[in-house]
């Protein structure tokens, strides 16, 4: 293959392009600012999401990030402040599908809007942040690829200057990332005043060899570590930063919801699980601060999910309802961290990182349809959806199939995902019980989560319209990236082997490393 | 010049601490090394406030005068300098009218704001025969960065005033100043990228190398010499950023009657008006250091180059002042962010290329 | 690879048919469903298959494919028919065609989906079926329910709305349960099961049972699971207490569905309960053989009562068939040859007599627009063929020999009287005095309907039915009849794979 | 002369503890803006006492990093403030009120 | 001495020197209250309005556009320092120069954007207003 005569910073390639694509975006606006080229700017943004999308998956095929004979090895960068392995590509792969899907849908969404070309690209920034982050080996490059991450969403949650709603929406983002930015990078600061480095390998070495410093500085160092949690759970949505995420989905323009909701959890949620594994192993850690870190992610976990469960099911709204929804899917794929407490812990982890990739077609595909909603200017109420099947089948079959995926019934891949998570954490709660009210907690979340999925899917497909409705327009790009989002969570089933072994076993690499 | 690179002209001993020793102060350990520091810093302060006591209420107007042929003060004292003294004496005991609606806190934190950030830029200067009150590692950017303290001091002036005009006059300046401050930092760079550091002392030792022999003669590795398209760049945008011809917008006495200064009276007026002329010495010091040499010259002492260099660019201020019309608020905004901007850049990524290539 | 096409070939005339223009759905939908009934047909002609599925019998049509790997379980794409699969299978493919033949009368809108979604659940059937890995198993399962939900809920009745989401939900929760039983089973085999492969769980079932999982012990374990997977099928079967879901549905759901519905979907549950509870817990099936045989038996008593209290002639259906449903359950628990196996016939016998029953019932509601029994009278005189094939099914119903629901529960209670539970005679004697009131409700119903007087006042011609309804009729009366003749023709088969279940069973 | 590093914790503690209480308490956008700056600098001091205290330049140089970023910060900040100030004629953030909080 | 006590020393005088001559003034000027004297100067006329005005939107614009390239400059000082001494260190000039020229390039296309969609421009012309409106 030829990766081996590429340089090493290619190996970076997929973030690279999605910057590329934002700068070339740039240019494009720069020659011709009035420009109402819709489809030149959204093709090349379609474009640059799905070549880092091809790039990423012809690295993993190709082995790069594998350790074994013939593959390429985890590729150290800059002196390791990246590391492109398994886990990192693994979710490129998720950010670069998420990315293209809003791309090609954003292209009907934002028909009249002013500001086309800088919307894509700082879609792509933001894609390029959450890239980065993958492939981020140290809490420097880690807090440069959140912000990169966080500075677009602001803007892109407030693009529609003129919109209350989203302006609003903008501002509560904005103000709660800037807190929790800020409680990040304290928490880093005392993470390298214990430990004297940025780097995770190097913090996690310090820990191990147990040096006086650190053994002084241990309360310094359980306060970063849980400031870095409070980070963490501002970017996934957890408890008890999650207060952002109904209003900013609710007021963002809806491809951005689904952006945000997808992309950046799972961006946030790779930068969790690479910390936590990477820079503070478990027995070390606990050593020094005396407290087991799992602990604080099995207690997010299950008030997590619970929480987001609950509160969707008291929504009127519909976005707002996909909202809590994806606070509590959160909570579920933040069980992959609680499950590190126990033998098995990288197989928790793996079905949550497959989790994450089911849920960027699924919940995208959602946050798309909402968009289409949005588009043909019905309402956003659970009413107002009443009996749109009659007029849009296929989209509502989509929507179904997204619905029923979230809630997790089988056949489609919500199922399988949560299965995979459940029976994982079952098996690892033979060596930690605490894991079996996680199991219990998931369980009984779905179940519950099925009432206010499957309201939606009754108000489409079997309540009647309360107001007759004018024929509605069938945006191609829409309905194209609608289409393709649930093609996908019903094709992902025949590939699932594939994904499960890509995930354990990337999941595996940085759990026992 | 020949020998003058011989000659050492940064002194590595700076000026507290040759005080201490002068003074016998060192002997009564911190408290003397600080009162030695503080009798250094009031040496340095009042110097600088000599200068432009000198330079606002005489200077400028013979400069002036002469350049529009007219006669200006002359019945004070020998032509005229006497009027320094009497306008001081005036200005102090005029009434302070404050306006209403004027924000108090803030309307007098201003002048106090201009000029004690003028002053404090001097701190980090080398003026020769050891002159110099301090010299930190990130000298050059501790400048930049204390100089553009005044634009706050003017905002807040402009705002507090209560004046639609100085509101104006303060919006002007503060656009300005961020409008010139990244080329003037950007050609600064280009600096840094010979010298290699940024303490002024060192900045000023590396111009002390010969850069080429003509005739005989070893002319010095001045930087506005080794790049004098850097060195026309910064002179305008240090300018722009001290808000002198053509580029005097925040005041434009023509258009928003004095800018950010129009409420103030007394000795606020004093002190802002001060402080202008504290930051054209400034920039003129910023530029005698890292491009001219600091205070390196033959024959008289560094002291007096150094003097002589920072007059000579406040001449060249007052020249500009007569010789050339004010830019329109859109073109200072416009020449700023397309023409030097860019100007800076490419300079900065010539002078890097160049290096590069021929290291 | 036929079962394969049998399921590809549904699934994409679900997805041709949900594309076509409603004009042509329906014919074009039958046009489809041809292929699978004669390939299912054709699959029964060359059937070589011998012994149970589960007990390492040879499989016919056979496929198995690596899926993915789960922790320590393997999953794969595994199926294959046996003696029981296959009557069932071929239910479902005639059952469907029939279905589609008798919405072309009742459904006027949305055409395309309606028969899309009937395929699609066509496709699910087979699957469920024919699948032998649990996964897989359950996919198609589940996947049933939301295609069937969905036309309960936009064809159905007035209160449609209602009973489909109670039979989304309890059929929901009982899955959830069953699966959630299965999967403790499963890890409680700890290392002796490797796969979800059911051939392999049942053997390592057979062959000493759970270990134990989270403290409790092997045979707990297995009473544990037992029990709820039972509830969890009860509730799909359904078995009184868990039947109130199924009138709603049946009265609520267009014709084709209540046909699907009551003809394949019911018999989800018995065949789960067959080859679960009945094939992997010989031991639990003795202990709990009483209430078990107890619950059956007031199911058809109930299910029978509660059909004569009803006016409406599809909830008397309905109810009859929670009634029917006992006897499977019956036959099931008995635990021999002839009851398991006449089980398992009687499974095939209601799909096509309640299937029947429904499309009849169906043609009266199309022509007159009513279905309770108080509005009408001499049906006879108006739709003599429709109501002809109605009175007809009513008897093979009653089980009326020489048609199959008499070979059916013949069979039932030939096995159940020698069967070793206790008090086995005095089940047999309660549950044959359900046939009684079978006979009684329907009796009287028809007697109420079809005879005397026409006396419906409509302001609407009420005429003879269409004959592509009638025709769909008479091919299953056709069937009804042929299998009431020659149980063999399916029975040989059955007992083939029940021998290895029972064997030992016995008690 | 060097100050002991835990004096310096203690000074960015304070600091950003001063940022905390006005983050939770200031309803006006720009001063909650400010707070927000304040804990982003306790951070910067802590991290320049630790390279100070650990001998290696990471932390200031994380310290640059984080100062760009935080100009950023304001930099989107006061444009989502400017069209909130359109919006709805006042940056005090618990104005808008158009979703339930 | 420490530069930075120095720097502090200078700071007091700064301040110093300017309240010493206002506590002069203070002493010396004479305070005659009246109220017409305190009203805003506006040439003369009666004072109309506040001084809350709108002012031109492209006052923010240049200020958001400074936040951004005042702390690329911050990047970009450490790099300029040590440029030489990497030179010096035979570090390959692609290495020591290419990753500043990519971070120029890339502000420079913001600087081209911004420009081109008029963030920089203080007053449209006429031209530009017709096509705005269109």
């Amino acid at each position: 293959m030829a990766v081996l005569q590429l340089p090493e910073w290619t190996a970076l390639a997929p973030a690279l392009i999605l910057a590329g694509t934002a700068l070339i975006l740039f240019l494009i606006d720069s020659i011709d600012p009035h420009s109402t080229n819709r489809t030149l700017l959204a093709g090349t943004a379609v474009l640059g999401s799905l070549s880092s999308l091809a790039v990423a998956v012809w690295y993993t095929a190709a082995g790069v990030g594998a350790t074994g004979i013939d593959n390429y090895g985890v590729i150290d960068l800059l002196g390791g402040q990246f590391v492109v392995d398994q886990l990192a590509l693994y979710f490129m792969i998720i950010i670069a599908v998420v990315t293209a899907l809003v791309a090609v849908a954003s292209h009907d969404y934002l028909r009249d809007h002013t500001y086309q070309a800088e919307y894509y690209s700082l879609v792509m920034l933001a894609a390029t942040g959450m890239s980065t982050m993958a492939a981020s080996n140290s809490l420097v490059t880690i807090f440069i690829a959140l912000e990169l991450t966080s500075l677009p969403s602001y803007a892109l949650v407030a693009i529609l200057k003129d919109n209350r709603g989203s302006v609003e929406a903008g501002l509560k983002y904005f103000l709660i990332g800037a807190v929790s930015s800020a409680i990040f990078v304290y928490g880093v600061s005392l993470v390298y005043g214990a430990t004297g480095s940025l780097q995770l390998t190097n913090i996690a070495a310090v820990l191990e060899s147990g040096d006086g410093a650190v053994a002084e500085m241990d309360g310094l160092l359980g306060l970063g570590i849980l400031m870095l949690i409070g980070g963490i759970a501002f970017k996934t949505a957890s408890v008890p930063f999650h207060f952002w995420a109904p209003e900013a989905y609710e007021g963002a323009p809806a491809p951005i919801a689904a952006f945000l909701s997808s992309a950046s959890k799972a961006a946030g949620f790779v930068l969790a699980f690479r910390v936590f594994t990477t820079a503070f192993p478990l027995e070390a850690t606990t050593a020094v601060i005396g407290v087991d870190w799992t602990l604080a992610f099995v207690i997010l976990a299950i008030v997590t999910m619970t929480v987001g469960n609950f509160a969707a099911a008291t929504q009127e709204n519909v976005k707002r309802m996909l909202a809590y929804s994806s606070i509590g899917h959160a909570g579920y794929v933040l069980i992959g961290l609680a499950g590190l407490s126990a033998d098995g812990g990288e197989l928790v982890m793996g079905a949550a990182m497959m989790h994450l990739l089911v849920y960027g077609f699924m919940n995208t595909g959602a946050f798309l349809f909402v968009g289409l909603a949005e588009y043909w200017g019905v309402g956003r109420a659970f009413e107002d959806y009443n009996g749109l099947s009659t007029q849009a089948p296929f989209a509502c079959g989509a929507m179904a199939i997204f619905m029923f995926s979230l809630a997790g019934v089988p056949p489609f891949g919500g199922f399988w995902s949560k299965y995979l998570l459940y029976s994982a954490t079952l098996e690892a709660a033979a060596d930690n019980t605490v894991l079996l009210v996680l199991a219990a907690a998931l369980v009984i979340n779905s179940a519950l989560s099925l009432y206010y999925y499957s309201r939606l899917v009754k108000a489409l497909w079997i309540e009647e319209p309360i107001l007759d409705r004018d024929s509605l327009a069938q945006p191609t790009a829409l309905y194209a990236a609608i289409v393709a989002a649930a093609v996908m969570t019903v094709v992902i089933l025949p590939a699932f082997g594939p994904i499960a072994d890509a995930a354990t076993e990337a999941a595996a690499a940085i759990v026992t490393q | 010049m020949s020998g003058m690179a011989s000659v050492p002209l940064q002194d590595t001993v700076l000026l507290p601490e040759r005080l201490g020793n002068l003074t016998g102060l060192d002997q009564f350990g911190l408290a003397g090394e600080l009162l030695a520091t503080l009798i250094g810093a009031i040496f340095v302060g009042s110097l600088m406030l000599t200068m432009t006591a000198l330079a606002g209420p005489w200077a400028k107007r013979k400069i002036t005068a002469s350049f529009t042929d007219r006669i200006s003060i002359n019945q004070i004292g020998p032509a005229g300098i006497g009027i320094i003294i009497a306008d001081a004496v005036r200005m102090l005991s005029k009434e302070l009218i404050v306006p209403e609606n004027a924000d108090r806190p803030a309307w007098d934190l201003a002048p106090i704001v201009v000029v004690s950030s003028a002053l404090l830029g001097f701190a980090v200067i080398p003026m020769g025969n050891g002159i110099q009150l301090a010299d930190p590692e990130v000298g050059l950017a501790y400048v930049f960065a204390v100089s553009g303290i005044a634009s706050l001091g003017l905002v807040m002036a402009g705002y507090a005033s209560a004046n639609k005009y100085s509101m104006l006059g303060g919006l002007r300046a503060v656009a300005q100043n961020v409008a010139y401050e990244i080329p003037l930092v950007v050609t600064g760079m280009s600096v840094v990228i010979f010298a290699g550091t940024l303490q002024m002392g060192e900045i000023v030792a590396a111009q002390g190398e010969t850069f080429v022999t003509i005739v005989g003669i070893d002319v010095p590795r001045w930087y506005a010499l080794v790049n004098p398209f850097a060195f026309v760049l910064f002179l305008v945008a240090n300018f722009a950023e001290v808000g002198r011809n053509p580029f005097d917008t925040p005041e434009a006495p023509t258009e928003i009657v004095a800018g950010y200064q129009t409420e103030y009276s007394s000795v606020y007026f004093v002190l802002i008006y001060l402080g202008e002329f504290l930051h054209i010495f400034l920039g003129g010091a910023i530029i005698a250091t890292i491009f001219l040499g600091g205070p390196a010259g033959p024959v008289l002492p560094g002291i007096v180059w150094f003097i002589i260099k920072i007059w000579a660019v406040f001449f060249a201020t007052q020249w500009l002042r007569s010789a050339v019309p004010r830019v329109r608020i859109d073109q200072l905004i416009e020449i700023g962010w397309k023409g030097l901007l860019v100007l800076a850049f490419a300079n900065l990524v010539l002078t890097a290329v160049i290096v590069g290539l021929i290291a | 690879m036929m079962i394969e096409a049998l399921i590809a070939v549904a699934l994409i005339g679900a997805l041709v048919t949900f594309i076509a223009p409603n004009r042509i759905a329906g014919k074009l939908a039958f046009a489809i469903s041809l292929v699978p009934a004669a390939l299912s047909l054709w699959l029964f002609a060359a059937f070589d298959g011998s012994g149970n599925a589960l007990r390492d019998g040879e499989l016919a049509f056979e496929s198995q494919a690596a899926w993915l790997e789960v922790g320590n379980y393997s999953i794969s794409w595994f199926v294959g028919l046996d003696g029981i699969s296959l009557p069932l299978v071929v239910l479902t493919t005639i059952l469907c065609t029939l279905a589609i033949v008798s919405s072309w009368t009742p459904i006027d809108e949305r055409e395309s989906q309606f028969y899309g979604l009937i395929l699609f659940i066509e496709a699910n059937l087979i699957g469920v079926f024919a699948a032998l890995d649990f996964f897989l198993w359950f996919v198609f399962w589940e996947a049933v329910l939301i295609p069937m939900y969905l036309l309960i809920g936009i064809w159905g009745g007035p209160r449609r709305k209602y009973a489909a989401i109670k039979f989304f939900v309890y059929t929901n929760v009982a899955s959830l349960v069953m699966f959630g039983a299965f999967i403790a089973l499963v890890f409680g085999l700890g290392d002796s099961v490797t796969s979800f492969a059911l051939p392999e769980i049942t053997t390592a079932m057979l062959d000493g049972g759970p270990e134990g999982l989270f403290g409790l012990g092997g045979t707990t374990l297995a009473s544990v699971v037992f029990v709820a997977m039972f509830l969890g099928f009860a509730v799909k079967v359904p078995i009184v207490p868990f039947h109130t879901w199924l009138p709603d549905a049946h009265v609520e759901a267009p014709t084709p569905a209540s046909v699907l519905l009551a003809g394949v979907l019911l018999k989800m549950g018995t065949y789960a309960l067959l080859r679960f509870n009945f094939t992997m817990f010989p031991d639990q099936v003795a202990t709990y053989a009483v209430p078990i045989a107890a619950i059956a038996v007031i199911s058809v008593i109930y299910g029978a009562m509660l059909a004569l209290a009803q006016t409406d002639l599809k909830r008397i259906v309905a109810y009859s068939s929670v009634s029917s449903m006992g006897y499977v359950i019956l036959g099931l628990v008995a635990y021999t040859q002839f009851g398991v196996g006449g089980a398992t016939f009687q499974m095939v016998s209601h799909g096509l007599i309640s299937g029947l029953m429904f499309m009849a019932v169906g043609v009266i509601y199309n022509a007159t627009h009513t279905r309770m029994v108080t509005d009408m009278s001499g049906m006879a005189d108006r739709m003599p063929i429709a109501v002809g094939i109605l009175i007809a099914g009513a008897f093979g119903y009653m089980g009326l020999p020489l048609m199959s629901g008499f070979a059916a529960e013949y069979f039932i209670f030939f096995g159940a009287f020698g069967s070793g539970i206790p008090y086995a005679p005095l089940f047999t004697a309660l549950a044959m005095f359900g046939i009684v009131i079978v006979a009684g409700y329907l009796l009287f119903a028809l007697q109420r309907t079809v005879f005397g007087p026409y006396r419906l006042e409509t302001d609407y011609e009420v005429g003879r039915a269409p004959v592509h309804d009638v025709a769909s009729m008479v091919v299953l009366l056709g069937l009804i009849i042929a299998l009431g003749v020659a149980p063999d023709l399916i029975f040989d088969m059955i007992t083939d794979a029940i021998d290895p279940i029972v064997q030992g069973g016995e008690f | 002369m060097t100050v002991d590093v835990q004096y310096y914790v203690l000074l960015s503690m304070a600091v950003f503890c001063i940022g905390l209480f006005g983050v939770l308490t200031r309803r006006n956008a720009l001063l909650f803006l400010m707070s927000v700056e304040l804990m982003l600098n306790a951070a910067n001091i802590n991290l320049i006492a630790f390279a100070f205290y650990h001998g290696n330049l990471t932390g200031q140089l994380f310290a640059l990093f984080t100062m760009a970023l935080a100009a950023a910060e304001v930099a989107v900040g006061l444009g989502i403030i400017l069209v909130l100030y359109r919006n709805f004629r006042d940056v005090d953030v618990t104005v808008p009120r158009t979703m339930r909080w | 001495m420490n530069d930075w006590i120095a720097i502090g020393a200078l700071a007091l005088v700064g301040v110093l020197i300017p309240v010493g001559m206002m506590s002069v003034s203070y002493l010396l000027r004479p305070t005659v209250p009246e109220t017409s004297k305190r009203a805003t100067y506006e040439s003369g006329e009666i004072p109309t309005g506040g001084t809350r005005i709108r002012f031109n939107i492209q006052y923010y614009m240049v200020a958001l556009l400074f936040v951004v390239f005042d702390i690329e400059t911050v990047l970009l000082f450490p790099w300029a320092v040590a440029y030489q001494d990497a030179l010096a260190a035979d570090i390959p000039l692609v290495r020591a120069l290419g990753p500043m020229l990519l971070f120029v390039a890339i502000l420079l296309v913001g600087l081209a954007w911004a420009w081109r969609t008029g963030a920089v421009q203080w007053a449209q012309t006429p031209r530009q207003l017709e096509t705005d409106r269109s």
